[in-house]
């Protein structure tokens, strides 16, 4: 069954975005990680959508919102990003600890 | 399509008000930015109006648009009167603070309001893809207020830290919802609703459920997903703090309530345990958190994860219940709930700004003896504190009485034992809160904390929205009811799915 | 007078409130304008209160009388209820005289940091809160009116208490008392009554199981109670324990007293007189008007217990007194022992019982009120409350000490005081408990109870013979001292009258209470 | 507020032949209240009259003793009964009754009460006058005639009492008059002791009275004396339980206010009092107070508890014979009149509680007169002497010729010589005993009587005779002091005269009439006539006793004291300590609990109690501390690392080890989802 693949598919790449979140330190790779989960969500959707095939194609409606937002998101988080980098020089976010106690 | 316009206003109106803030802050002079402040302001004082029209029309209960995907009706419109006065109230605090920095004033406001605008998007939306939208819209904005003040490493790391967890908690939501939907075949939640009975017991549709609630969680800083809170609270601008706190919170609490009052009511099996669990954990680690805390503003963000925890208590006792009177009435207890907590915390952290503009301060032992140089300070801080901590007569009182009375009319081993874990907790808090207004009225004023002739701590609009806070907390503990208890009754019909 | 009937006792509960925020109009400089006001209002308040004793109809005053129900909360059914009965008026009545005393005596006593403005608000919040509970018949008003009390004494002890340190055992930490103290009082009683207030909801949620709606109203449950429609099982004990925990560390009960002896020996002295005179009969008072009405099969299951607890703090607290060296901590500690009274009165389900707890609770309202006055005012004039450091008290100032022998006397239990009563009505009652009830096991409470009275005297007889009798020591040989200033006389002669009349004729209360406590034994009890 | 009806409670006068009595008898409370109006009145003004107060006492007394002869006389005459009370209580039904119980005030009058309130007038008013003389220049009269006015009205409420509840308010209050004239001079610390152990040994005696009261009241439904004794007399049911044990409570407290044995050893404290004060309150009157209650009490006694006698008789006997040797060792002459008042308490319980009313009261009423008179004597001799040593007395026979031909009349009297007054008691209390078969007593009470005579004849004769061992010169005592001793020594003479057996006076009857006006019968013994052979016995051991006091103390001075220091070993201690009772309760009762045991307690306060609450504090903040540090900022590595360890997550597995802060926020995030997810889909 093909929606079986495809989930399985995307559950790998979600899979692969939380490690990549955990394991990396710099900025960037982290925000490239949560790419991979919501790219990961797009393909879960639009395969739901081709499942369900209705005519209100709601999955793919779902997917280009969560397309369009992650792009206004990764703009947000790469302002951050460059905010931080300016004022440390590096893009290491282990070393944002000023607020432990 | 349809488009009831009249319903729509009060969206079109901030929306009118981003454009008319963002037109401003292009035009005018560096020196004359403050109208932006003011057109916000005001904005959001237009844009109340048209909920007055709605609230008082004759018209359809419910007014429902885009094919029941976004819905005006008391729960959408009480719960945007909420989100619209605690707006209101954040800008009126914002304004000397934001004029005091060095900062671009222009868009802060702009973001504000956007943010806002989300939230009121939140409140209407009866499908999934609203509900992300309108999540994404007030988060987004706050990622780029947390780091508002850009010079400022502290600013920089909050908002990283609450971007980066905050794109997990998106995605992770998400993921739950893209499952949501592809085992309902639907995004609205009438569908979802009609197709999850049949689901209950499909472990991908138990994720699906989970993953999407871990991602409000993360909304409402529920333990264990609070992590980034205190940090950004503490590294934040106080009024985005308050915002954080009580704006972002609130359009969480909406989230989760419309997840499942209207899309799982049929599952509860499935949320009611989550939130129990969610629920005790927030209020017993909030709380004993908050214990250890030096900073005012760091207290009040694990204060606030605790309060948060006491919010979803009542989730835990619909989830135990058929009954649609308990049900109702658990959600009725956290719009209540919301609406008080919504006005002291803001309150609390109005105090946080007035003292730290009078002590240069937000660490709690600078703040000894404040009552000797700032009693109205004082005052309000003894109002705010002792309310968050539910001393009778101030409105906290009936927020967590209610709370209890939704926990216990389920005669339920689990949600008593719930209860008494909130009641345990209750007592706990009060050391805390306690300890502020120990410092600020009992201890002697420290050696260094001299009187700063020129800095009123009460300037204009922040007075005005201390003073709306305070006389709401007052009125409210005494006449519950009428400030708010009749909110809730009318925003309960968000359980109609029932 | 029918708009007294109506709003009387509103204003009784609600005239204070007002007074308090009044004074804020006040400027922070024109002192005597604030206590003017003060004063008229908390006179305005006794006025009130003796006015509605004075219309109240003794003949029956098993019946709330003055009663106002208005819609409150109408989403949780709470009721805007109020009402006395024979049973809260004598309470009622005490309560707003001992705050306009208090007034009164706060005139030229105040403790730093001053801020007279901010204490005579806090004192009238207190009396609002004080008054309240006393007329309260909604649950949830009383809690709200229980709870109101908190805050002001909180405030009161810790900003205007007693700085002095001291050292915690055990924990060895050094705390500064008025702090420690104010806390303490402040964690325990809501510590109490956040299981007190679970105990009303589940009382509210079982009440509908009887009646059309779910109910907060007392008197509807007192009804239900009276069917004993909550039973014995689980449930009924599980709601009386709850409350008993709210109630108990408020009287307070042993072992739920310790906050009371620093909360009394830190605060400032008119502090101590509304905490010990008012505030801890508010939990005595609600076991007369809550528990044992609504949960009489409960009360009757728990009354060995609270009587076992009640002895114990007699015997435990005179003991305690014993080895006091501060004046002011023995005369706290003398309270456990007499709310010990109070309770066994309690703990005997009898009407006598009940009898004895409510005119012990007003005599030990007087008298113990009067003692802190004294020991506020004695702590004035000499500065330490150390009993080692003084004696000769009688020589260098023969009016206080006269009035301080006979407040001793009083508060010891000598017959023809107010004080004796008490104690001698609830030894009455033990000696007759409810039937049903172990009588062996009350009357040995009843002669451990009588051994208190000795060991009470001897607290009492030696802390007046050091403190009183003797040649004075060297450091105050050749000092002069004020003698009772005008002010404390006016404070204290309406004590002292009060605990001769009622000593001579306790029908002054009894003629209220006993209908309405013998209609209370009998409605919950049968027979 | 107030149940401004009072209902006057008129109760039936059952002695059918018994009159109401008129005017006096029915305003006789006015007898009660006057001595409270002086003392208030003294209190307020005392300071600013010219006697300080006195003439309001006196004047008060003076009243009240025209109003109690008056009533004396009508009772003679005819026979009084009247009882009213004021309800001032109504306090529940005990769920036993339909009516309330009820307190009352009130009072009585009736024999029993007309004698008492006669002594207490007459007594009373010539101890005034006297300490009006003794009492000049002291510190502070207002306050001292203050308190004996309170002593005076709390003595005539107790013996007005028509109910225990009153009986128990007077009881105290002539307590309190009595600690604060004992503590009169305060300043001294021995002084306050005493009054305080006063105080307290009556309080531990109170807790029988009260207890007894409250075993009783309710079981009668009524707390009257008249109840009592009509119940009594009926043998009702109401007090079959609770006759013994009530009786004894209440004979308990009688043994406080009594000084019976063991209970008497706060009596001969009480002489650091001013001497007047000794006179009035702790021999002629308030130490009566328990005789009077046994006789108010008697029919319960008399009828019901007689098992009870078993246990009072030997208390009085043993008060009587063996305390009454404490006064051979004494060289405080108040001391000696102390304890021989001991011992003639305990010649009276001792009659009461062999069933002998009249026997008892009548060595009531003679008793009030002679030791209230040796006791003014005594006062007269120390008010001269400055001393109450006798070591530093003797001689004074010369010098103060009526103190002491009157003392010499008292203690003849008090010896039991005919035909003086305590003859005539003292034999008709050996005769009931007799009579009542209790012969063993009898002839302790006649070695009494033996022991009682030799103490008396010494303290005379060191007092008196020889000569004059102390310093200055002393003077016969003013005129005020010296006629309140003839007044007594008079009635010490002639009062036996009323109560010989057999003999009626005409229309006056005779002192068992007068007594025996009650609202039962007693039903007690009266000899019909003089039993000579007991006389006989009583006179032959009081004549020993005069002899051999005589023969020992007489000589000259010198003789006298160095017999008088003779110490027997072991005896001499024994009794000096008074049999140790004292160091008994001092060391082995009061001390312990004001010491260790109040320590103990406080300590468990502190060191327990609030340890535990501050502990549960301390702790909930350690936690706070744990939980803050170790789970919310740093506990997350520890899971994260177990779970890269568990997962085989090898290449991320050094990097997660030095985890910075963000990465480990996210790792809780999704470690708090995961164990979601573990515990909700797969486990449930």
């Amino acid at each position: 069954m093909v929606l079986t693949q495809f989930l399985v598919l995307g559950a790998l790449m979600f899979s692969i975005g939380v490690f990549g979140l955990l394991s990396r330190r710099n900025a960037v790779t982290i925000l490239l990680s949560v790419e991979l989960m919501l790219a990961a969500v797009n393909i879960n959707l639009v395969a739901f959508e081709a499942f369900w095939n209705t005519a209100a194609a709601h999955g793919q409606i779902f997917a280009i919102f969560v397309i369009t937002i992650a792009a206004a998101e990764v703009g947000i988080g790469l302002a951050i990003i460059l905010l931080v980098f300016r004022n440390r020089a590096s893009g290491n976010i282990d070393e944002l600890d000023l607020m432990r106690w | 399509m349809n488009l009831d316009y009249h319903a729509l206003a009060p969206e079109l109106v901030v929306a009118a008000t981003i454009l008319v803030v963002l037109t401003l802050d292009v035009v005018l002079p560096r020196s004359r930015k403050y109208w932006t402040a003011f057109a916000a302001v005001l904005g959001l004082a237009i844009a109340a109006l048209p909920l007055l029209t709605l609230a008082f029309d004759d018209g359809p209960q419910s007014r429902s648009m885009m094919g029941g995907g976004y819905v005006v009706d008391e729960f959408a419109l009480v719960l945007k009167a909420v989100f619209i006065v605690g707006g209101y109230l954040v800008l009126l605090m914002s304004v000397s603070f934001i004029e005091s920095d060095r900062y671009y004033q222009g868009e802060y406001y702009l973001l504000m309001i956007t943010s806002i605008l989300g939230s009121l998007v939140m409140a209407s939306s009866r499908d999934l893809i609203t509900l992300f939208v309108g999540l994404e819209l007030v988060t987004g904005p706050l990622f780029l207020l947390a780091g508002w003040r850009k010079g400022d490493s502290r600013s920089n790391e909050a908002a990283l830290k609450f971007f980066i967890l905050g794109v997990l908690s998106t995605a992770i939501l998400l993921y739950g919802m893209s499952f949501l939907y592809g085992l309902t075949g639907s995004v609205t939640f009438e569908g979802i609703r009609q197709a999850a009975p049949a689901l209950a017991d499909s472990g991908a549709f138990r994720l699906a459920v989970l993953f999407t609630i871990v991602g409000f969680g993360f909304k409402v800083t529920a333990v264990p997903f609070h992590f980034w809170a205190p940090d950004t609270y503490q590294g934040a601008p106080t009024p985005v703090t308050a915002y954080l706190s009580v704006g972002s919170k609130t359009a969480g609490f909406v989230g989760l309530m419309l997840l499942c009052y209207q899309a799982l009511p049929a599952v509860t099996e499935i949320w009611g345990p989550t939130l129990w669990i969610l629920a005790a954990l927030s209020m017993t680690l909030g709380n004993l958190t908050a214990l250890r805390q030096d900073n005012v503003v760091r207290l009040l963000a694990y204060s606030s994860i605790a309060q948060g925890g006491f919010i979803l208590v009542p989730f835990a006792a619909a989830a135990v219940s058929n009954d649609p009177e308990v049900i109702q009435e658990a959600a009725s207890a956290i719009i209540v709930y919301v609406i008080i907590y919504a006005f002291m915390n803001l309150g609390a952290f109005g105090v946080v700004i007035a003292g730290a503009r009078r002590t240069g301060s937000v660490e709690i032992d600078d703040w000894a003896g404040m009552w000797r140089y700032s009693p109205r300070v004082a005052v309000l801080g003894a109002v705010f504190f002792f309310s968050l901590a539910g001393i009778p007569p101030l409105a906290g009182w009936y927020a967590k009485f209610v709370m209890f009375l939704s926990i216990l009319r389920p005669d339920n081993v689990w949600t008593t034992a719930l209860a008494v874990i909130a009641a345990v907790n209750a007592v706990i808090a009060l050391v805390y809160y306690a300890r502020i207004g120990k410092t600020m009225w009992m201890d002697p004023v420290p050696e260094g904390i001299e009187p700063k002739a020129d800095s009123r701590p009460l300037v204009g609009s922040l007075a005005l929205a201390l003073g709306i806070t305070a006389l709401f907390v007052g009125a409210a503990g005494v006449f519950p009811y009428e400030f708010a208890g009749v909110f809730a009754d009318l925003a309960k019909t968000v359980t109609g799915g029932i | 007078m029918a708009w007294f009937e109506s709003v009387g006792l509103s204003l009784t509960v609600f005239l204070p409130a007002a007074g308090a925020l009044a004074l804020f109009a006040l400027p922070k400089a024109q002192e005597n304008a604030q206590k003017l006001l003060a004063l008229v209002v908390t006179g305005l308040t006794a006025v009130l209160a003796v006015g509605v004793a004075a219309n109240f109809d003794y003949g029956r005053s098993e019946r709330f009388q003055f009663e106002v129900t208005e819609s409150w909360i109408p989403a949780i059914g709470a009721r805007y209820h109020i009402g006395v009965d024979g049973i809260s008026l004598p309470l009622l009545v005490l309560s707003a005289v001992v705050t306009l005393l208090a007034v009164i005596y706060s005139w030229d006593h105040w403790e730093e940091p001053r801020n007279v403005r901010g204490f005579l608000a806090l004192m009238l919040l207190l009396a609002t809160g004080m008054n309240g509970t006393f007329v309260a018949l909604d649950l949830v008003l009383f809690f709200i009116f229980f709870e109101l009390v908190l805050l002001p004494m909180y405030f009161m002890i810790g900003i205007w208490g007693d700085s002095s340190k001291r050292r915690i055992p055990v924990l060895g930490r050094t705390v500064t008392m008025r702090l420690y103290a104010a806390i303490k009082f402040f964690i325990f009683t809501l510590f109490g009554s956040a299981f007190m207030l679970l105990g009303f909801l589940a009382l509210y949620f079982r009440s509908g199981d009887f009646l059309p709606a779910n109910t907060f109203d007392i008197p509807a449950l007192i009804a239900l109670g009276a069917e004993n429609a909550f039973g014995s099982g689980t449930f009924a004990f599980l709601v009386f324990g709850a409350m008993f925990l709210g109630f108990a560390v408020k009287v307070p009960m042993w072992p739920f007293h310790t906050w009371l002896p620093d909360a009394h020996t830190a605060a400032p002295t008119v502090g101590s007189v509304l905490l010990a005179a008012i505030l801890l009969k508010l939990g005595s008072y609600a076991f007369l008007r809550i528990s044992i009405p609504i949960l009489p099969e409960m009360a009757r299951e728990w009354a060995p217990f609270i009587g076992l607890l009640a002895v114990i703090g007699i015997i435990y607290g005179s003991l305690a007194c014993l080895a006091q060296t501060d004046v002011k901590r023995l005369i706290a500690f003398s309270s456990v022992g007499h709310m010990g009274f109070v309770m066994l009165g309690i703990a005997t389900m009898t009407d006598v019982g009940f009898n004895a707890s409510l005119i012990g609770m007003v005599a030990h309202g007087l008298i113990t009120g009067l003692l802190f006055f004294l020991a506020g005012s004695m702590h004035h004039r000499y500065h330490t409350r150390e009993i080692a450091r003084l004696g000769g008290n009688q020589k260098l100032m023969p009016w206080m000490g006269g009035i301080l022998a006979f407040t001793a006397m009083a508060s010891l239990g000598l017959p023809g005081l107010a004080g004796f009563w008490g104690e001698f009505m609830s030894l009455l009652g033990a000696y007759r408990p409810l039937a049903g009830l172990s009588s062996s096991q009350f009357q040995t409470y009843m002669v451990i109870g009588a051994i208190g009275t000795v060991l009470t005297a001897g607290y009492m007889l030696w802390m007046l013979q050091r403190v009183n009798l003797g040649e004075p020591k060297a450091e105050w040989a050749d000092r002069s001292f004020h003698d009772v200033e005008t002010t404390e006389w006016l404070a204290w002669a309406p004590l002292i009258v009060a605990i001769v009349v009622i000593g001579v004729y306790p029908q002054v209360i009894l003629g209220s209470t006993t209908d309405a406590v013998v209609n209370l034994a009998r409605t919950a009890f049968g027979g | 507020m107030v149940n401004v009806s009072l209902p006057l409670v008129l109760a039936a006068t059952d002695g059918a032949e018994l009159s109401s009595g008129g005017f006096f008898a029915a305003t006789a409370w006015i007898m009660l209240l006057l001595p409270f109006v002086a003392f208030l009145a003294i209190i307020l003004v005392g300071k600013r009259l010219k006697g300080l107060g006195a003439e309001l006492a006196i004047g008060a007394m003076g009243i009240n003793l025209v109003w109690a002869s008056v009533l004396l006389v009508q009772n003679m005459l005819e026979g009084i009964y009247r009882e009213v009370g004021l309800t001032i209580a109504e306090i529940g039904t005990l769920g036993i009754t339909d009516q309330n119980l009820s307190f009352e005030l009130g009072f009585v009058v009736d024999g029993l009460s007309i004698m008492m309130y006669w002594v207490v007038a007459f007594v009373g008013f010539l101890v005034f006058l006297y300490a009006h003389g003794y009492m000049k220049g002291d510190v502070r009269v207002p306050w001292f005639f203050a308190s004996l006015s309170l002593f005076a009205g709390s003595m005539l409420v107790l013996v007005g009492a028509p109910n225990l509840i009153q009986l128990i308010i007077g009881w105290e209050g002539v307590g309190l008059a009595s600690y604060l004239l004992i503590g009169h001079y305060w300043e001294h610390k021995p002084n306050s002791d005493a009054a305080v152990k006063a105080f307290m040994t009556n309080k531990v005696a109170d807790v029988g009275l009260i207890l007894g009261t409250i075993l009783i009241g309710p079981s009668l439904g009524s707390f009257r004396f008249s109840a009592l004794n009509q119940a009594a007399a009926n043998h009702s049911e109401s007090l079959e339980g609770v006759a013994v044990v009530g009786g004894l409570l209440l004979f308990f407290g009688a043994m406080g206010k009594s000084a019976q044995f063991p209970l008497h050893v706060w009596l001969p404290d009480a002489m650091a009092g001013p001497t007047p004060v000794s006179a009035l309150m702790h021999a002629a009157t308030m130490v009566t107070a328990g005789i009077y209650l046994m006789a108010r009490t008697f029919p319960l006694y008399q009828e019901m508890a007689t098992d009870a006698r078993a246990i009072m008789l030997p208390i009085a006997v043993i008060t009587l014979f063996v305390l009454g040797f404490l006064a051979l060792v004494a060289d405080d002459l108040k001391r000696v009149l102390a304890f021989s008042t001991v011992s003639q308490l305990g010649y009276m319980m001792a009659a009461v509680a062999a069933g002998g009313y009249t026997a008892g009261l009548f060595h009531l009423f003679t008793h009030a007169f002679f030791k209230a008179l040796l006791f003014l004597g005594a006062g007269s001799v120390i008010h001269a002497v400055h001393s109450n040593n006798m070591s530093d007395m003797g001689g004074l026979r010369k010098s103060m010729p009526v103190t002491f031909w009157t003392f010499v009349v008292g203690a003849v009297s008090l010896a039991g010589v005919i035909p003086l007054a305590g003859f005539w008691s003292k034999d008709e209390i050996l005769a009931t005993l007799g009579h009542e078969g209790y012969t063993l007593f009898m002839w302790v009470a006649i070695l009494g009587a033996f022991v009682t005579a030799f103490y008396m004849t010494r303290a005379v004769s060191l007092t008196f005779l020889g000569t004059y061992k102390g310093t200055g010169h002393p003077h016969e005592s003013p005129p005020v002091m010296t006629g309140p001793l003839v007044a007594l020594a008079i009635p010490s003479v002639v009062a036996g005269l009323f109560n010989i057996p057999g003999v009626t006076w005409g229309p006056i009857g005779n002192f068992t009439e007068w007594v025996g006006h009650r609202v039962v019968p007693m039903g007690d013994y009266h000899p019909k006539s003089i039993e000579w052979d007991l006389a006989a016995y009583g006179l032959i051991a009081a004549g020993a006793g005069i002899l051999l006091g005589w023969r020992l103390f007489a000589p000259d001075a010198a003789t006298q004291t160095a017999r008088d220091r003779l110490r027997i070993p072991v005896l001499y201690p024994l009794l000096h300590k008074g049999y140790y009772i004292d160091d008994l309760y001092m060391k082995g009762v009061v001390n312990p609990i004001k010491g260790p045991v109040a320590r103990a307690v406080d300590w468990v306060n502190a060191y327990v109690i609030d340890t535990v609450i501050n502990g549960v504090g301390a702790l909930t903040a350690r936690i706070g501390e744990l939980v803050y540090g170790r789970f919310d900022q740093q506990g997350i590595d520890l899971v994260l690392n177990a779970t890269a360890g568990g997962t085989g997550w090898a290449g991320g597995r050094l990097r997660l080890l030095q985890s910075g802060k963000v990465r480990q926020y996210a790792a809780g995030f999704v470690v708090g989802a995961l164990l979601l997810v573990i515990a909700l889909v797969i486990v449930i």
